[in-house]
Formats: C-alpha cells, sequence, structure tokens
C-alpha cells in the first residue's frame, strides 16, 4: 500500500495522479520547444528581409511550432488535467482502464519524441541537420505534401508522427468517456459533475469522432507518398480539396478539443474564488455540449477562399457565427459568477480572468473571419494568425495556467508563491497583447502568413518588431513561472488538503492525494459537496487513515512495450526497411497479448 | 459504491430461435437485393431501395446481435451519436462535390 | 466487474460502444472518400467491367452467417453449453477465413485483370476501403481463435461471458460494416 | 474614408513610425469588390467592437465592485436566472442577424459572375510565379498584370502545379489557385496605379518570394500596352551585344523552357517575349536591371531559394551573360 519509488515505478505506473505528472512535464518540455521555435520565428520577422534563418528552415520552424503547440503541448497539458484531477473530481480511485491511460501516455511521448527527431536525423537521410522536419504547415495541404512536390522524408515524419499522436488520443479518449459515465462515486450523478469534468467529456466525444477522419485522411496521404495510390492527385481525376475536407473536418473540432477543457477549468476556478457557486450551472454544461455539437457543422470556414460556391460559403457562414452563442452564453454565465461574490484575486483568477478578457477578443476575430466575403482579404494573414494566438494563447493557455496554480499544490503538496505568479500573469498578458494585438493590424496591411520574409516596402516593420518584442517578454514570463516551479519544490510551502476552500471532491484529500485517493469513496448528495449553501451543509472529508486496506494494482511493463511497438514500425517506411516492420509489429502484438493476460485488478 | 447502482445489465438475452429469425430475414434481405440489383425493372428505384434494405439489415443486426434493443440507452446512444454525425458528414460531403450546393461549377469540377 | 461501476455497466463493454461510434466515422470517411469519387477514374478498369457479383454476394452471405454463429457462440456461452460454445466459435473464426480467403482471390482477380492500388480512382479507393475493412476482419478472427484457444484450455467459462458478448460486438460491427460496403460498393454502382 | 479607419491608420502610421504608404494594405480598396468586401468588414468591425466594449466593461465592473474585502459577508449562492440566460441568448442571436443577412448578400454579388463585356484573363499560379493569359487578345505575360482602369475584369484562376492563392489586396479577396479547378474573381478597378499583392497560400519553399503586380492603367494606356505586347520582339540591331545575346539565348538551355515568340517555344518558365517592358524580374522580387537580371541568370536559387530555374550547367560565361542581359533588356 505504500507507493513504490525509484525509475521503474515510473515506468510501469498505472497511477492515474503519476500518469498525469508525467503528462505535464513532458507537455511542459515539448512547450518550450515549441516557444522557442516561436521566438526563432519572431527574430526572423523582427525587421523586413530578415536573414537569421533560410526560407527553408523557416519552413519546418512554424510547421513544427504550430504541430507541437497543438499536438504536443495543449492537447497533452490538458490531458494531464484529465488524468490527474478526473478521478478524483469523480470520488473515484482511478480511471476505469489505468493500463491503457499508460499506453496513452507512452504512445503520445514515442509519437512526440519521433516527430521532433526530424529536427536531428538529416545526416541519415544524406541531408544537413535541421533539414529533414516537416515542412508543410500544420495543416499539411495537399498537393504540396505529395511525394511529387516534397520528395524528402519531411512529411513522412509528420504523416506517421500525427498517426501515432492520433492513436493516443483515441486510446484516452475512450478511457476518460468510460470513466467519466461509468465510475463516479454514488450519489455523483451526471448534473453534478463538476464544470471541468463535464468539459472533459465534451472534449473527449469529440476526439473519438475526430481522430478517426484524420487518421483516414493521413493514410490517404501515406498511401499516396508510399505505395503510389493517387487520393489527392489531380492528373489522377482526384483533388486536393478533398485533403481540405477531411483535415479541417477534424481540425474544427479540434480547436475546440483544444478550449472546451480550458473552459472547464475557468468554470471551476471563478466559483472557488467569489466564493459563488457557478452561474447556470446546467446552462454552461449545456452549452458545452452545443459547441461540441455545433464545431460537426462548420468545417468549410477555413475554406472560404477555396471557391465552394456561394450557397455553400452561406451555409458555412451561419452555422459558424452560430457558435457565437453558446460561447456568449459561457461568457456572461461566468461575469455573472463573479458579479456579487466575494472575489479573492489569487493568481490563478488572474488567469481565470485573463483567459475572459482575452478570449472575447479571439472570439470577435473569428466573427469578422466567418463573413466569408471579409475572410477573403483576411485568409492566410496575420489577421488570422492573431486570430490563433488570442484564442490558444489567450483562451487555453491562460485557461490552462489558470489550471496549473490551482491544482499545483494538489498535485505536489506545495504551494506556488504568488508573488512570482502575478508577475507572470501580468507579465504574459502584456507580452502576449505586444505580440499579438499588432498582428492584426499586419494582416489588414497585407502580410501573408507563412513567410519567411517581406519586403520593407510593405510598411509593416515596427509593427513586426513591437510584435517580437512581445514575444520575449512572454518568455521572460514563462522563465519566471519556471523559477516558480523551481522554488516550489525547494521552498513551497506544504499546502493543506484544501489551500483555497474548493467545492469539489478533489480537496477532501491530502495533498498530494494516497495512491488509492479516497479512504472510503464519498457519497454525493450535491453539485457542491464541500460547500454549504441554503439547501445544505457540506460534506465530511474522507478519515486520513483507510478503515480497511485497499488493494493497489501493481503496475506493468507491457503498455510501453506495445506503445514502443508504434514508433519502430514507422520507422520501417522512413528507412525502407521491411524487417523493421516485423520487429514493430512484434513488440506491439506481444504488448497487448501479455497486457491482456496479465492478471490485473483495479 | 453499490449504493446507487440500479444498473441493469442483465438484460434477458434473445433466444437462440428469434437469433435464428433474424439469420434467415439476413438471409431473405441479401437475397432481395441481389435480385433487385438484376432485375433491370428496378434500375430507376434501385438507389432508394437498396439503402432501404441495407439499412434493415443494419438495423436487425444491431438491434439482435448486439442486444441494442433490450440494452442500456448509453449503448444506443455512443452508437448513435457518431453514427448520426458520420451519416452528416457523408451528406455534407456528397453535396459540396457534387456541386449541389454550387452555382457554378468551381467546386462541382471535384 | 460491474459491482464496481455508477451504471452497473461493464467498463470494456462500455469502452467498445464507444470504440464502435468511433470506427463509424472512420469508415464514414473511407465510404464518403469512395462516394466523392465514384466516376472520377481516367482510366479503366471500371467498376461494372471487374466486379463479381455473384461472387462478393457469397461472401456476404458467409459473414452474415458468421455473424449468426457468433451469436450462438454467445448464446451457448452465457448458459454455460462449452461444448457448443467451442464449436460456433471455431465456425465464427473459420467464416471469417472463408472471407478473407474469398477477398485475396477477389484482389488476386482484379490485380490480374489490371486494376491495382494505383492504377486508378476506383482502385484507390476499393483497394483502401475492403482492405482496411479486411484488417479489421482479419483481427476480429484472431480474437476469436484466442477465444477458442483459451475455451479448449479450458479457460473459458459462463464467467467470461462478458468478453464473448464483447467479442461479438466486434464481429457483428465488422459485419454491418460490410452491409454497407456491399450496398454502396458493389451493388449501387 | 470612414472615420475609423483614419483612427486605425493613424495609430498604425504612429506605432510604425510612418511605416507608410502600406502598397498591400487592405483598407484602402481600389476597386468596387475591394469596396464592398470593405464596407461589410466595417459593419462587422463595429459589432465587434461594440461587443468587445460592452462585455469588457461588464467584466472590469465586476471585477472592481466585488473584490475581496475585510469584513465583506459571504456572498449570496446564487444559482442562476432563467430569465437572465434567455436575454443573453437572444441579444448576441440578435446581433448575429445584422452580420449574417449583409453577409450573405455580399457573398452574392461577389461571387465572380462579370458582365459578358469584361475583359477576360487566365491567372495560373506556378511555383512560384504567375502566368497571365488574355484569351481574347492571344497575348501571354508573367508576373504582372495589365488591365484598363473601370471596365469590368474576370480573372478565372488555377494552378499548373500546387495550391497558391491570387492576391492583390488593394483590388479586392484572395483566391486560391487550385490545380484542376478553376475560380473566378471580377473586379472593376477604379484609380489608376500600380498595385502590389502576392501569393497568400503557402505554396513551398519560396512561397515569400512570390509576389506579383496588377497595373491598372487608364484606357488608353491598356491599349497601348497591349498593342505592344501582341507585336513579335524587336529584333536586336546587328552588331550590337544584344544580337549576341539573342545568339546565346537560342544555343543555351533557356530554349527550353522560356518562349520568345519566333525564337524558343519553352513553357517551364515565364514568357520573355517582352520581359524588357516590365518593371520587375522574378514575380515581383527585384526591379528589372541589367544587374539583377546578370546574377539572376548566373544563379537564380541563389536570390530565390528553391527557384526552378536551376543554375545553370556549364555555368555561362560573364560576358554571355552580358551579352544575355543586353538582349532581354532590349525585349521591350
Ligand atoms: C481554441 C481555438 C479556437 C477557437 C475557440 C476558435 C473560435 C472561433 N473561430 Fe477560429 N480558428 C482557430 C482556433 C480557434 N477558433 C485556429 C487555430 C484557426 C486557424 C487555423 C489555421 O488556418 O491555421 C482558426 C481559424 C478560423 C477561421 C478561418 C479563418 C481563415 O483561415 O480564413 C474562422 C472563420 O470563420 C474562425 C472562426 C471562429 C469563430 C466564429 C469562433 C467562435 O467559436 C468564437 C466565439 C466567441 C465569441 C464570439 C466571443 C464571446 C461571445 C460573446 C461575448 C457574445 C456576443 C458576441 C457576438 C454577438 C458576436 N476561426
Ligand atoms: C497552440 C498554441 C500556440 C501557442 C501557445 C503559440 C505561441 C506562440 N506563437 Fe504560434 N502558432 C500556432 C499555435 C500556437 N502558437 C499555430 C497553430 C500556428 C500556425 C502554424 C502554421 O501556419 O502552420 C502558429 C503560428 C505562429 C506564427 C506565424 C508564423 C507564420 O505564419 O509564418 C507566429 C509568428 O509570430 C507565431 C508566434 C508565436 C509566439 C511568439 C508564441 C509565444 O506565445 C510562445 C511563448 C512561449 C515561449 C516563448 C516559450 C518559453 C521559452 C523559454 C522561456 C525559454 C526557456 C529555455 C529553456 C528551458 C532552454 N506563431
Ligand atoms: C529549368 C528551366 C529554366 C531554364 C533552363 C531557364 N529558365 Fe529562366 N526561368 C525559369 C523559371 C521556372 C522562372 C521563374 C522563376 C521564379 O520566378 O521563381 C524563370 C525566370 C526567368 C526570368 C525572370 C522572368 C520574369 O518575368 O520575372 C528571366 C529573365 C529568365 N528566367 C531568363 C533565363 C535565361 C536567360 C535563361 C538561360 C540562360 C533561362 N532563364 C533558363 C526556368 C528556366
Ligand atoms: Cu504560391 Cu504561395
Ligand atoms: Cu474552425
Amino acid at each position: 500500500m505504500s507507493e513504490a519509488r525509484g525509475l521503474t515505478s515510473w515506468l510501469t505506473t498505472t497511477d492515474h495522479k503519476r500518469i498525469g505528472l508525467l503528462y505535464f512535464w513532458t507537455a511542459l518540455a515539448f512547450f518550450l520547444i515549441g516557444g522557442i521555435e516561436a521566438l526563432f520565428i519572431r527574430v526572423q520577422l523582427a525587421q523586413p528581409n530578415g536573414q537569421v534563418v533560410s526560407a527553408e528552415t523557416y519552413n519546418q520552424l512554424f510547421t513544427m511550432h504550430g504541430t507541437t503547440m497543438i499536438f504536443l503541448a495543449l492537447m497533452p497539458l490538458g490531458a494531464s488535467f484529465f488524468n490527474y484531477m478526473v478521478p478524483l473530481q469523480i470520488g473515484a480511485r482511478d480511471v476505469a482502464f489505468p493500463r491503457l491511460n499508460a499506453f496513452s501516455y507512452w504512445v503520445f511521448l514515442f509519437g512526440g519524441l519521433l516527430l521532433n527527431a526530424s529536427w536531428f536525423v538529416g545526416p541519415l537521410f544524406h541531408a544537413g541537420m535541421l533539414n529533414v522536419a516537416p515542412d508543410g504547415g500544420w495543416f499539411g495541404y495537399a498537393n504540396l505534401t505529395e511525394r511529387q512536390y516534397s520528395p524528402g522524408p519531411n512529411i513522412d515524419f509528420w504523416v506517421l508522427g500525427l498517426q501515432i499522436l492520433g492513436i493516443s488520443s483515441l486510446a484516452a479518449g475512450f478511457n476518460f468517456i468510460v470513466t467519466i459515465l461509468n465510475m463516479r462515486a454514488p450519489g455523483m450523478k451526471m448534473m453534478r459533475l463538476p464544470a471541468f469534468t463535464w468539459m472533459t467529456l465534451v472534449t473527449q466525444f469529440l476526439i473519438i469522432t475526430a481522430f478517426p477522419v484524420i487518421t483516414v485522411g493521413l493514410a490517404f496521404l501515406m498511401f499516396d507518398r508510399f505505395f503510389g495510390t493517387h487520393f489527392y492527385v489531380r492528373e489522377a481525376g482526384a483533388t486536393p480539396i478533398l485533403w481540405q475536407h477531411l483535415f479541417w473536418l477534424f481540425g474544427h473540432p479540434e480547436v475546440y478539443i483544444l478550449i472546451l477543457p480550458a473552459m472547464g477549468v475557468v468554470s471551476d476556478v471563478l466559483p472557488t474564488f467569489s466564493r459563488k457557486p457557478l452561474f447556470g450551472y446546467p446552462v454552461v454544461v449545456y452549452s458545452g455540449i452545443l459547441i461540441g455539437l455545433m464545431s460537426w457543422g462548420v468545417w468549410s470556414h477555413h475554406m472560404f477562399a477555396v471557391g465552394l460556391g456561394p450557397i455553400a460559403d452561406s451555409v458555412f457562414a451561419a452555422t459558424t457565427m452560430l457558435i457565437a452563442v453558446p460561447t456568449g452564453v459561457k461568457i456572461f454565465n461566468w461575469i455573472a459568477t463573479l458579479w456579487g461574490g466575494d472575489i479573492r484575486g489569487t493568481t490563478a483568477l488572474h488567469f481565470a480572468v485573463g483567459f475572459i478578457a482575452m478570449f472575447i477578443i479571439g472570439g470577435l476575430s473569428g466573427v469578422t473571419h466567418a463573413s466569408p466575403p471579409a475572410d477573403l482579404q483576411q485568409t492566410d494573414t496575420y489577421y488570422v494568425v492573431a486570430h490563433i494566438h488570442y484564442v490558444f494563447f489567450g483562451g487555453t493557455i491562460f485557461g490552462l495556467f489558470a489550471g496549473v496554480y490551482y491544482w499545483w499544490p494538489k498535485m505536489t503538496g506545495r504551494l506556488l508563491d504568488e508573488t512570482l505568479g502575478k508577475v507572470h500573469f501580468w507579465l504574459q498578458f502584456i507580452g502576449m497583447n505586444l505580440a499579438f494585438f499588432p498582428m492584426h493590424l499586419i494582416g489588414l496591411l497585407g502580410m501573408p502568413r507563412r513567410v519567411y520574409t517581406y519586403a520593407p516596402e510593405l510598411g509593416v516593420g515596427t509593427l513586426n518588431l513591437v510584435s517580437t518584442i512581445g514575444a520575449f517578454l512572454i518568455a521572460l514570463s514563462i522563465l519566471i513561472f519556471l523559477v516558480n516551479l523551481w522554488r516550489s519544490r525547494t521552498h513551497g510551502q506544504p499546502a493543506p488538503n484544501d489551500p483555497w476552500g474548493g467545492a469539489t471532491l478533489e480537496w477532501s484529500v491530502s495533498s498530494p492525494p494516497p495512491v488509492y485517493n479516497f479512504s472510503v469513496i464519498p457519497t454525493v448528495t450535491n453539485r457542491l459537496p464541500r460547500w454549504s449553501t441554503e439547501r445544505h451543509g457540506p460534506m465530511r472529508d474522507p478519515p486520513a487513515v483507510p478503515p480497511e486496506p485497499i488493494h493497489v494494482p501493481g503496475g506493468s511493463w507491457w503498455p510501453m512495450v506495445a506503445a514502443l511497438g508504434l514508433p519502430v514500425l514507422a520507422l520501417a517506411p522512413l528507412t525502407q526497411t521491411l524487417w523493421v516492420a516485423f520487429v514493430g509489429a512484434a513488440l506491439l502484438i506481444a504488448g497487448v497479448y501479455a497486457w491482456a493476460f496479465q492478471p490485473f485488478e483495479v | 459504491m453499490s449504493a446507487e447502482r440500479e444498473g441493469t445489465e442483465r438484460h434477458a438475452h434473445p433466444t437462440v430461435g428469434v437469433y435464428l429469425r433474424v439469420g434467415a430475414a439476413l438471409v431473405i434481405l441479401t437475397v432481395l437485393e441481389v435480385g433487385v440489383f438484376y432485375v433491370p425493372a428496378f434500375h430507376v428505384v434501385l438507389v432508394p431501395v437498396l439503402l432501404v434494405l441495407s439499412s434493415a439489415k443494419f438495423t436487425l443486426v444491431v438491434m439482435f446481435y448486439m442486444h441494442l434493443k433490450d440494452d442500456n440507452k448509453v449503448f444506443t446512444f455512443l452508437l448513435g451519436g457518431p453514427l448520426v454525425i458520420a451519416v452528416g458528414v457523408m451528406v455534407a460531403l456528397l453535396f459540396l462535390f457534387l456541386g449541389a450546393l454550387t452555382l457554378r461549377g468551381a467546386a462541382g469540377a471535384g | 466487474m460491474t459491482a464496481h461501476t455508477s451504471m452497473g455497466l461493464d467498463n470494456r463493454k462500455m469502452a467498445f460502444w464507444a470504440f464502435i461510434g468511433s470506427e463509424c466515422l472512420l469508415f464514414g470517411s473511407l465510404i464518403s472518400t469512395y462516394l466523392v469519387y465514384k466516376g472520377k477514374s481516367i482510366v479503366g478498369p471500371y467498376p461494372p467491367e471487374i466486379l463479381n457479383i455473384p461472387f462478393t454476394s457469397v461472401s456476404t452471405f458467409d459473414l452474415l452467417m458468421s455473424s449468426l454463429m457468433m451469436v450462438l457462440a454467445l448464446a451457448a456461452v452465457q448458459r454455460g453449453d462449452m461444448k457448443w460454445g467451442k464449436i460456433w466459435l471455431f465456425s465464427t473464426a473459420l467464416l471469417g477465413l472463408v472471407f478473407l480467403g474469398g477477398q485475396v482471390i477477389e484482389f488476386t482477380d482484379f490485380v490480374h485483370k489490371g486494376l491495382t492500388i494505383g492504377t486508378n480512382l476506383f482502385g484507390c479507393t476499393f483497394f483502401v476501403l475492403t482492405g482496411t475493412h479486411g484488417a479489421h476482419v482479419t483481427v476480429g478472427v484472431l480474437w476469436l481463435l484466442t477465444l477458442w484457444v483459451r475455451a479448449l484450455q479450458g479457460k473459458l467459462g459462463p464467467a467470461n461471458a462478458m468478453t464473448v458478448e464483447i467479442t461479438g460486438l466486434y464481429w457483428h460491427f465488422v459485419d454491418v460494416v460490410w452491409i454497407v460496403i456491399f450496398t454502396v460498393v458493389y451493388l449501387i454502382q | 474614408m470612414p472615420r475609423y479607419r483614419l483612427w486605425l491608420l493613424t495609430v498604425a502610421l504612429w506605432v510604425a513610425g510612418c511605416g507608410g504608404p502600406f502598397p498591400q494594405t487592405t483598407l484602402e480598396p481600389r476597386s468596387d469588390f475591394g469596396s464592398v468586401i470593405d464596407q461589410l468588414f466595417t459593419g462587422i468591425f463595429w459589432w465587434a467592437a461594440g461587443v468587445f466594449l460592452v462585455v469588457e466593461t461588464l467584466l472590469v465592473i465586476t471585477l472592481i465592485r466585488f473584490r475581496h474585502r475585510e469584513g465583506r459577508p459571504a456572498p449570496k449562492p446564487t444559482h442562476g436566472h432563467t430569465l437572465m440566460e434567455i436575454a443573453w441568448t437572444l441579444a448576441p442571436a440578435a446581433i448575429l442577424v445584422f452580420v449574417a443577412v449583409p453577409t450573405v448578400r455580399t457573398i452574392f454579388a461577389t461571387a465572380g459572375e462579370a458582365p459578358a463585356d469584361a475583359l477576360k484573363v487566365d491567372v495560373i499560379g506556378h511555383q512560384w510565379w504567375w502566368e497571365f493569359r488574355y484569351r481574347e487578345l492571344g497575348l501571354v505575360t508573367a508576373n504582372e498584370l495589365h488591365v484598363p482602369l473601370g471596365r469590368a475584369v474576370q480573372l478565372s484562376i488555377t494552378s499548373a502545379d500546387v495550391i497558391h492563392a491570387f492576391w492583390a489586396p488593394p483590388l479586392g479577396g484572395k483566391r486560391d489557385a487550385i490545380p484542376g479547378h478553376v475560380n473566378r474573381i471580377a473586379f472593376r478597378a477604379d484609380r489608376v496605379g500600380v498595385y502590389d499583392g502576392q501569393c497568400a497560400e503557402f505554396c513551398g519553399a519560396s512561397h515569400a518570394n512570390m509576389r506579383l503586380r496588377v497595373v491598372v492603367d487608364s484606357d488608353s494606356g491598356f491599349g497601348r500596352w497591349a498593342t505592344v505586347q501582341l507585336a513579335g520582339p524587336a529584333a536586336p540591331a546587328a552588331g550590337t551585344l544584344a544580337e549576341r545575346g539573342k545568339a546565346v539565348f537560342a544555343r543555351s538551355a533557356c530554349i527550353g523552357c522560356h518562349t520568345i515568340q519566333g525564337v524558343s517555344p519553352g513553357v517551364i518558365g515565364p514568357n520573355l517575349t517582352h520581359v524588357g517592358s516590365r518593371a520587375t524580374i522574378a514575380s515581383g522580387l527585384f526591379p528589372n536591371d541589367s544587374a539583377h537580371l546578370a546574377s539572376w541568370i548566373a544563379d537564380a536559387p541563389a536570390l530565390k531559394p528553391g527557384s526552378l530555374m536551376t543554375r545553370m550547367k556549364p555555368p555561362l560565361k560573364d560576358d554571355d551573360i552580358a551579352a544575355l542581359v543586353a538582349y532581354l533588356a532590349s525585349l521591350k
């Protein structure tokens, strides 16, 4: 029952909390990599005719920046909270399939490593370093990504890496759907779930429906590149537009996959720090579900310049604009939650409020994109880059940082420094506005995105310089955050069970929680179990010592072995060696069989 | 943990007789499908008829062999939700590609 | 298992239904592509010249019957009749193998008639769609044979009925997908 | 110019340390197409600005008014309010009507249909340059599109390789150039001038260098230009450097890729029949002067990463290059 230590215990762990921490640190590392790539981009663009990197390197930088931030930083950072918090919030001892959970993590790690290995392995492909990283943009439009126009291994890394990452997300998706539906503590009805858990559930539904579509799109591209099919080849009667449809059918739900968890965090943080229940909880939940559903009907708004015809454009414009309604409902309910509250300005609250303030800007620029004729002037310019970063950075990153400052004490048992936290917040807030607001103007003044250079005559040199300065302010703020994490490990005050006075179950256990989470599985009688409202008093926390011994399942090597099979399989086409494929398949099959027949109980 | 559990896992599964009858129905429907395909008189309505027949087969297997008919509604939702999305996507893509939504031929070429 | 869950449902079964939901979009995308590219091939062979309806009808019949065997296997295992359980499990796998054999024959025949995966758009979409389905059948056959071996070893009994039920869900879903493919690819030309 | 534009531009100019004028700005439309889009955007912008102001103000007021103070009584646990929920669902929906209606109207107004007498030009994107074909005039040119003032122009846009996007911001919105598809935009330019643009869809190594220029001529100016372009290339005078250049051209690899009417039929690169009449070379990257022409001919990929005009093998001799430059410059 005592916790195992040492490297092996981490490699074989099936404990959702440890897997959550693994996700956290890995995602943070990838975030720094993606951020450093962004800094290179910004340095190159700081002035016209920049000479810091070559055109080819620049193209790899923005492709890897987008891909890394989306698939390797933000999604897994969300996953780290799903892992750590969802079982605690629903009163469970672990997720439904602990070993599948470990498998998801290892697949994610290996997929991320494979993608990033492309920076260094140029020499293996008779090219220099920094030459074979993916360079087709994060949405890899065919037919540019076909072998004919991208002959190197660059796009191969991208296709295979994304396929592997998709498997990780899908596995986690099934796992968390079952966990949330089926592992709730007694009395934890669906409409008593914390808002974060609800948004996690919606996110997982989007994942299991959206990822198969990109899987198919990527498989076609893979077959085209390796096996001589012509799915996107005009000369064979096909059209590259098919790729765009398949990609954005996935891509649009994907951006909501990235924002919904952050919205969930905010919906949990605001009530805690304004000492007031979430205003209109059912409405917030339903609007989240609605956003998820509607995200399936808007994908062609990324294709307004493609020429789908006026009727299709009108239909997609209308569906896209409609999404503003449920999103607005959430914003107003958050403000109403704060209204009349007793707002304590912790760092977590700063970030949550920062989310609201900045996401509105990103959402409104989204609405200006949603008008197809207007978008004809905006699409593929820095105006869209501004939108991307207001929703991703102002939205997802602020939301997730709110989560970090909120849950860090729970996850590590140590408090973060609030002063450093506020310095981090304000620097980041100023930095992001300096970095990304000018991009609106840069775009409207005619600078396209994905250009490694621009002419001085364009007149946007100074605006770009401002943007670069903003990016470095963000970097500084992130450094301060890293210092804060470090200090918390060495000097951080020990965290009590419940440093903030939270209403939900994760605060009822110690920080960090014991391996078995709950000494006694709680019985839930209302939506705010740890608060007293006019209708009920607070529940009693579970005892610190379990009244009867609790069986905790041991770890397993097999999820990692099976996961290892996937990157090995991917090496086969990359290196054009058949036997590698057999090794990979053997690892995968052996891993799965050993895993299936290994006795294991939850 | 079992306090709130009023799960209804153990539904009586259909009897072997039902399985056999469904099997027979599936075979008959398949024969009908192939029959329709070969009879020229039907060719005007071939597509709708085939779609109806295969949906019937689909439904039979899902309802009886996969027990969705008497099983928990969650399962119906887990299949039905994505299925509706999938069919919606399929219809939308057909419209977009066959140019039915375009006034001019721009996208129709695809 | 069921004793521990909030909805009183088996975790694995629920995960499997979610998986099947997800597969709907996988096959949905593949079938959409097939339909969207229908009639867009620039060179032959074209579907009517090459598809063998009588042959595939037999394969379809074979797969339907395997579904029937599968439910019979489940019914047998549930009532503890492991003798018939083994027989039905094995016949399900066998019919699956027959289907795969049919597919091998069909593919070889097509290649001989000049249709490979790279010949034209029909070849691309047809082989990838039916090939993906075939891969699913292959996994199913391996799974069924694993269960059958476990049954022979006496390690499969009524206590494992849920495992058989889940295997069945997978198998029937693969069958259902074929029902759609048979109609969309073979009959609606 | 609407007032907000002045404000926006002032801010921009101020921040930019007077970086203007902005040759690719979308905010000063120079065609009917551009103006319609601009009006639509202006309307939406104001709605968005209004929503922004109201919601952010509300947020800030809330934060100030309800910030923590010692001794404040515990807040009332309000759980929701149905009427308010309905109100803030309907209000955005109502606003969106005012965005959606003009949007749909503009979609149909800008669908690319031009009157029958429009000047029709085929635009073909290549990695990384533009080809323009005037079908009715039987005229082919590259990278610099000439159009007459005030007359409707219809562009039929497609691509010879990967996806590009044709974009000349002052004249209106962009459209993708997609292999196998033809996209159309129609506009009527309303001021004489030279307008910059560039490819807007990522298309590989030199996407950033795939620029273009649209020259809006007066009606007579356009006629004169067309007449010159229609004529064959001027034959260089005997004994000049240019004449030697023509000979070098005719025996070099150039003929495999470039058309010069009466000299060579190549179609991989731009038509050079009147290259001397263009203000820029290499899709708007460099001024068309002898220094740039010379270094371009010597080693194009060094000037333009990935350029498909590969380095000549064996390399041309310096005096050959000088001759070529003289010849090309003479092709007015
Ligand atoms: C977290 C990610 C995220 C989120 C949440 C959104 C949200 C939205 N997005 Fe965004 N989008 C992206 C990420 C995201 N987007 C990315 C990454 C791209 C570019 C991809 C690429 O090309 O690389 C993109 C591109 C993109 C485009 C294509 C642009 C182009 O390439 O030409 C469009 C077009 O319609 C669009 C629209 C919208 C809309 C309408 C919303 C709405 O959901 C916003 C709704 C929110 C609000 C409107 C604010 C709050 C509401 C109120 C306060 C109520 C009152 C409001 C009104 C009455 C208007 N987005
Ligand atoms: C998903 C989230 C996300 C996030 C968080 C970011 C964050 C940032 N992005 Fe990114 N961006 C995208 C998603 C994101 N981006 C996408 C999808 C694209 C489109 C890609 C495409 O076109 O294909 C894009 C494109 C994009 C472009 C356009 C490129 C182009 O079109 O040519 C630019 C340009 O400035 C940019 C800048 C930045 C900057 C400055 C940050 C900053 O906020 C980054 C801040 C972080 C750091 C600065 C890290 C901190 C590091 C340190 C403190 C160093 C520590 C060092 C060690 C420990 C060794 N991004
Ligand atoms: C391999 C094919 C190829 C050969 C050989 C070739 N060119 Fe080119 N040329 C191109 C292409 C492609 C472009 C457009 C490149 C770009 O702008 O990216 C081009 C562009 C040009 C331009 C600029 C045209 C414009 O309008 O901007 C000039 C001038 C030119 N070539 C001259 C020459 C001369 C002189 C030679 C022979 C010494 C030559 N080319 C040989 C392919 C070729
Ligand atoms: Cu052509 Cu970008
Ligand atoms: Cu979108």
